[in-house]
């Protein structure tokens, strides 16, 4: 029965946990629709040919001779009977359709979560372990997953048909959509928000492993065993680090690599650049003679164009990273910079934070910290600061 | 008496007319190019949709093109045509008297509107817009196509669709002929009368929220910018709270016609005054209070989901009670099978349909997979073109003898309708499993296993296209070579019909003077 | 609004009328809901307010703080003295006496220019500090989104409001000139009734505004 | 619904005294006053509750007597109504939203 409704409602494959039980309201509530305009379409018709011109039936009742806004017709009853069932009925599937909009709400405490980023016209991941990817999700199947998403331009909005469900991706914000994969398998994602002339090229494809197959693949020890081409604008899997980092690790290496740490400090010293210790959502003034916080979205637009809003006292010597650096890779430098948020800005006034040791969790607490908590774990992976 | 028609004569008069009749003319004539160029554009549309790749269009293109169709079609034709065209032109006769209460603002009214549409269209000229109808921040006020000046002309629209609705209003308290009761005005007026209630108090947020949007493309002002702070979601609040209400601006009108044309053709009363008459009011108020069901994945609190989907609920109670009270009287009425009939049963299936997937849609689970996606587009389309088009059709048929005094041809009026119906079937039923099975809207190259929903879909819009133009051509053959129309050939009781065949400029011969209801059809006709 | 305002003081009736009392109804009622209408205009942005205020209240009231309140607080005086003159503008046409209607309308006039003054004042002092809407802001002393947007709001509804200020003048400056004429006497007295609905409409905003914008709540 | 307009006529061919407005005006200088000083005593959101509730008190005596509402239609109050309700309507559908997110 369900699958011959889905197939007849040309409905996608039912792949999350969700899915099936959207779709028996879905039926539920289709069918009435389609009963409820069949019947009205025929009680219509069937009077129309009924009590056409010159059937003789036309003047069986006597005169009605009431006033026109008198009621007439049905019974005061019928017709409380017919209302008041239809609006049961409507709120029945309001109960039905609330209650499950709860449950899409809201991720279960034991979530995995991947931080996706939409941006005109592709969709980027960062997983928890560092890894980034861009146009193909690689989540567990079998495993509640979180999606923590926002947007680097344009409300964009992130649609999975397979799973039932869609949250729109909206910048300045973060927005979440969970799902639980049932079966490894291949799901297209739409961008199902207008977001400009690539909007229907914003495609992407979430792809669900086995546990044991997303772990090897996750740690980049196998490439994942996935039959047929990758749809859309599916790049290959990147950056697989040897040991699982958090979001923050990850930028610390970024920045290493990419030559952040020879201009800037993150200990607070006064050098070539601006320090990156404490910055974070600190006002800072600008050679223009504005001023700024120096939020993310900021931070952002400095590695993509430095000349831009440059911090005042310091010439501009940096190159733009537009291109050099994908978007997972400055987002994990902007969450290493996070991460520097509480440490002082001038060096000698508070200890800075021991660097923890050794691996973290896999899933690490990013999304978590409030301002006040101790920020997120920064191991020393790469060792010395160029 | 000589009629509206040729009282006077020369382009000035026609132009600068205070007749409420002829400026209602000058409105079907204005509106009815805007529904042919908005449905050029969806026939583009749906050519280019016929294959999965790109035809003759890129994305921009694609874009702009919808976004003008939408644009046309909603500001230009839905919103003004039925009141402007018909309201207009029947609104006073309905009420017996000789004029709307403001005529020099009803003309001018006319010319905001002709302004407000050449500004649209002259944004067409300086590179179209791309945003879709709905005007999203921050993509509106970040994209280099001309949103301002898109943004000012519907601003200028709204100002031309408050004039009218103020107009109206004051007309059914001040004008009404003498002995006509409120309770005895006909269907229609009432209809009309809660258009324009929600078109004085929803059109000015609407106003507003372009302002914004215009002021922030042309000035960075950045309300709406969340680089600067801002929520582009409240903008999204703004948008809805008229743009909700707006589908029934465009629906209601329709809805009166549908109670005059069913009493008069199954030549019975309705079988509840009341029901009708007040529903068109509750559908107005209620209309406001749910506008979030829009919103449902836009990130927006689950407490605002949970009321605005229950609101929601409430308000399809309202039309259901019309459909249902059309539906019995129909009963032991003495049915004429006309042109205006058959687009009403045509309604009656595809409105409770379009309405029904409405509730659907309004169901927050279920949104969460049809939102904006094609289910939501044949919904929308279900009742704006099912509901609406259809009626203001069957409106054009059941007034046509009035208007113009000639009949139009009944067979090629069937033929027409048929067309007209089954052509917007096969249009956008596959717009609905189309949604089911994911395909997103506004999408202007898609996966293949999509292209047969789409074919087909073509296809229906094809036929309903040809089924337009067959209506366009006997209706202007009728214009000039139909047959001359009596006084009131429909044996109808509504008042509009006392009045001589074309009406004189000022409508009736003497002042009337309401003797009876409008759907006293127990009593012999008696001008 | 009076669609067929009369052009001598005896007022002639529209042909849709039944008779002047309808007439004078139907402007009147009209104008009611026009005003309606424009109140409306303004409920985006008081929505707009509501929610911002949530989502940055302690910015809000440190910047409600920087607004000058003593000339937020003279404008309301002003606005509310001006709506008195207005009324009894109409008051006193009613009753015939001319002079007093002129002499009241004139004084109406004055306090719209004076509030319009003070508002400019107000203006160019936010200017200079760099208090500029949207992007062009560049106020050193309040940098957070918050104020920003705070500032972009105050511009958009006092602005808007200043503009209804404008209009309001012209209204009530064209039927001074219609009084003065004797075009518009107490015999049809609908065009000073419907200039001062619109006044005290455009005062009914301020004395909302006042509080949103100038009385501090830290 | 319109039964009233003799009244509009009565009001104009025999206008009452002049001292209402008078009165009007003090009672709007004294609120405008009290809010003044309110405002220093009060502070945060109840701050805020206290003088928009004066607001619309003052706002009340403006539309009731200088834009004489007292002496008007039904069908007008209610347009004045309407209006009112829905500035608040969607302030509250707004609240609903970023308060609650």
């Amino acid at each position: 029965m369900n699958e011959f409704m889905r197939k007849l409602l040309m409905l996608p494959p039912q792949a999350s946990t969700l899915a099936r039980s959207i779709d028996y309201l879905h039926y539920f509530v289709i069918i009435t629709t389609m009963i409820g305009a069949a019947g009205v379409a025929a009680l219509t018709l069937y009077f129309l040919i009924r009590y056409r011109e010159g059937t003789g039936r036309d003047r069986n009742p006597p005169p009605d001779t009431r006033p026109h806004h008198a009621r007439g017709g049905v019974s005061l009853w019928f017709e409380l009977s017919v209302f008041g069932g239809l609006l049961a009925l409507f709120v029945v599937w309001w109960i039905i359709g609330f209650s499950q909009f709860i449950r899409i709400a809201e991720p279960p405490p034991d979530s995995m979560t991947i931080y996706v980023v939409g941006k005109q016209w592709m969709w980027s991941f960062a997983y928890p372990h560092g890894a980034g990817s861009n146009g193909v999700l690689y989540v567990p199947a079998g495993r509640p997953v979180k999606l923590l998403m926002t947007s680097r331009d344009v409300i964009h909005s992130f649609y999975v048909p397979d799973f039932r469900l869609k949250t729109d991706v909206v910048p300045g914000r973060t927005t979440q959509l969970w799902f639980e994969v049932k079966e490894p398998g291949r799901h297209p994602v739409y961008c199902a928000e207008m977001c400009g002339p690539g909007h229907s090229e914003m495609r992407a494809e979430v792809i669900a492993l086995a546990d044991a197959d997303y772990e090897r693949m996750i740690q980049g020890l196998a490439q994942a065993q996935v039959a047929g081409p990758v749809q859309g604008l599916a790049i290959p899997f990147e950056a697989e680090p040897r040991e699982p980092l958090s979001l923050a690790a990850m930028g610390q290496r970024v920045a290493a690599e990419a030559g952040c740490l020879r201009c800037h400090t993150v200990d607070g010293t006064p050098h070539i650049a601006p320090t990156w210790a404490g910055l974070y959502d600190a006002v800072i003034p600008l050679a223009d003679g504005t001023q700024l916080i120096a939020d993310a979205a900021y931070l952002t637009r400095s590695i993509m164009d430095p000349a831009a809003e440059i911090h005042r006292g310091f010439t501009n010597v940096m190159p733009s990273y537009q291109g050099i650096l994908t978007a997972p890779q400055i987002g994990a430098i902007v969450e290493y910079i996070h991460s520097l948020r509480d440490v002082s800005r001038s060096p000698g006034e508070a200890p800075l934070p021991a660097p923890i040791q050794g691996t973290v969790p896999l899933v690490t607490p990013l999304e978590g910290t409030a301002p006040g908590e101790p920020r997120a774990a920064v191991p020393n992976s790469t060792g010395a600061t160029p | 008496m000589t009629s509206y028609l040729t009282e006077t004569t020369g382009i000035k008069s026609w132009l600068l007319t205070k007749d409420h009749k002829r400026i209602g003319l000058l409105f079907m004539i204005a509106t009815a190019l805007a529904l042919i160029l908005g449905g050029v554009f969806a026939l583009l549309l749906r050519f280019e949709l016929v294959n999965p790749g790109p035809d003759f269009m890129d994305g921009l293109t694609y874009n702009r093109m919808f976004t003008h169709h939408g644009i046309v079609m909603v500001f230009l034709f839905m919103v003004p045509v039925i009141p402007t065209v018909f309201g207009n032109f029947f609104l006073p006769m309905m009420l017996g008297a000789p004029d709307v209460a403001f005529p020099r603002l009803n003309l001018a009214s006319f010319y905001v509107y002709c302004a407000g549409a050449v500004i649209v269209l002259a944004s067409l000229w300086f590179g179209g817009v791309d945003t879709g109808w709905t005007f999203y921040t921050p993509y509106s006020t970040s994209s280099p196509t001309a949103v301002a000046t898109a943004a000012f002309g519907v601003f200028v629209v709204g100002v031309s669709s408050i004039l009218t609705g103020l107009n109206f209003i004051v007309t059914v308290h001040t004008l009404r002929a003498k002995n006509l009761k409120w309770m005895e005005m006909p269907l229609f007026v009432w209809a009309i009368y809660a258009t324009a209630i929600i078109q004085v108090i929803a059109t000015p947020v609407l106003g507003m929220s372009l302002t914004l949007v215009a002021v922030d493309h042309a000035w960075a002002l950045g309300i709406f910018d969340p680089n600067m702070g801002g929520d582009p979601v409240l903008f999204q609040h703004l948008f809805w709270f008229y743009s909700h209400p707006a589908v029934y601006i465009m629906i209601l009108p329709a809805m009166g016609v549908v109670s005059e044309v069913v009493c008069t053709f199954s030549h019975n009363r309705p079988s509840s005054y009341r029901a009708i008459a007040f529903s068109s009011l509750g559908i107005a108020f209620i209309g406001f209070l749910t506008w979030g069901h829009h919103m449902f994945v836009a990130g927006m609190s689950v407490l605002d989901v949970g009321i605005f989907g229950i609101l929601s609920m409430f308000v399809a109670i309202f039309s259901a009670i019309k459909v249902f009270t059309w539906t019995i009287t129909l009963k032991h009425g003495r049915i004429r099978f006309t042109t205006p009939m058959l687009y009403f049963f045509g309604f009656m299936f595809l409105f409770v349909f379009g309405g029904m997937t409405g509730v659907a849609v309004a169901t927050s689970s279920l949104d969460v997979h049809w939102t904006d996606t094609y289910f939501v587009v044949a919904h929308f389309h279900f009742i704006m073109v099912g509901g609406t088009l259809t009626m203001y059709l069957a409106a054009i048929h059941y007034w046509f003898p009035k208007m113009f005094g000639r009949m139009y041809p009944e067979r090629w009026g069937l033929v027409g309708a048929t067309g007209v119906i089954l052509g917007f079937i096969f249009t956008f039923t596959p717009q609905f499993l189309l949604g089911n099975a994911g395909m997103p809207r506004r999408y202007w190259t898609y996966p293949a296993e999509y292209q047969w929903l789409h074919v087909a879909s073509t296809a229906g819009a094809t036929i309903l296209a040809l089924g337009l133009v067959v209506t366009l051509g006997y209706l202007i053959w009728a214009l000039f070579k139909g047959p001359r129309a009596e006084r009131n050939p429909w044996d109808s009781r509504s008042y509009e019909w006392l009045a001589p065949t074309p009406p004189p400029v000022h409508n009736f011969e003497a002042p009337l003077e309401i003797t009876r209801g409008p759907y006293d059809y127990h009593l012999p006709e008696s001008p | 609004m009076s669609d067929h305002g009369p052009q001598s003081s005896a007022p002639r009736v529209g042909i849709q009328f039944q008779d002047l009392a309808k007439q004078e109804h139907a402007a009147h009622f009209g104008m009611w809901v026009f005003l309606g209408s424009e109140l409306l205009l303004f409920a985006g942005l008081f929505g707009l307010y509501t929610a911002y205020r949530v989502k940055y209240a302690p910015e809000f009231a440190e910047a409600v703080h920087h607004n000058e309140l003593w000339i937020g607080t003279t404008n309301v005086v002003i606005l509310i003295f001006s709506s008195f003159t207005v009324a009894w503008a109409v008051h006193s046409l009613r009753r015939d006496r001319r002079r007093t209607t002129l002499w009241s309308l004139a004084i109406t006039l004055v306090c719209g220019l004076l509030f319009l003054v003070f508002k400019g004042i107000e203006y160019g002092m936010h200017f200079q500090e760099g208090v500029f809407p949207g992007h062009h802001y560049a106020y050193k002393e309040m940098p957070g989104h918050g104020a920003q947007l705070f500032f972009t709001l105050y511009y958009f509804m006092t602005g808007l409001h200043a503009l209804h200020m404008i209009g309001g003048l012209a209204v009530i400056g064209w039927v001074t000139a219609r009084v003065a004429r004797g075009r518009t006497t107490s015999a049809y007295p609908v065009p000073l009734v419907l200039g001062a609905l619109y006044w005290h409409l455009v005062d009914s905003i301020w004395i909302f505004l006042w509080p949103m914008f100038y009385l501090t709540t830290s | 619904m319109d039964k009233t307009e003799p009244q509009v006529m009565a009001e104009r061919e025999h206008p009452g005294s002049g001292a209402k407005y008078v009165v009007a005006l003090i009672a709007l200088l004294c609120l405008t006053a009290l809010t003044f000083g309110l405002h220093y005593v009060t502070v945060g959101e109840l701050g805020m509750a206290v003088a928009l509730t004066i607001a619309a008190v003052k706002v009340a005596i403006v539309a009731l007597v200088f834009m004489e509402l007292r002496e008007a239609m039904v069908a007008t109050r209610t347009v004045a109504a309407v209006a009112v309700a829905f500035v608040v309507l969607l302030c509250l559908g707004v609240f609903a939203d970023v308060g609650f997110r």
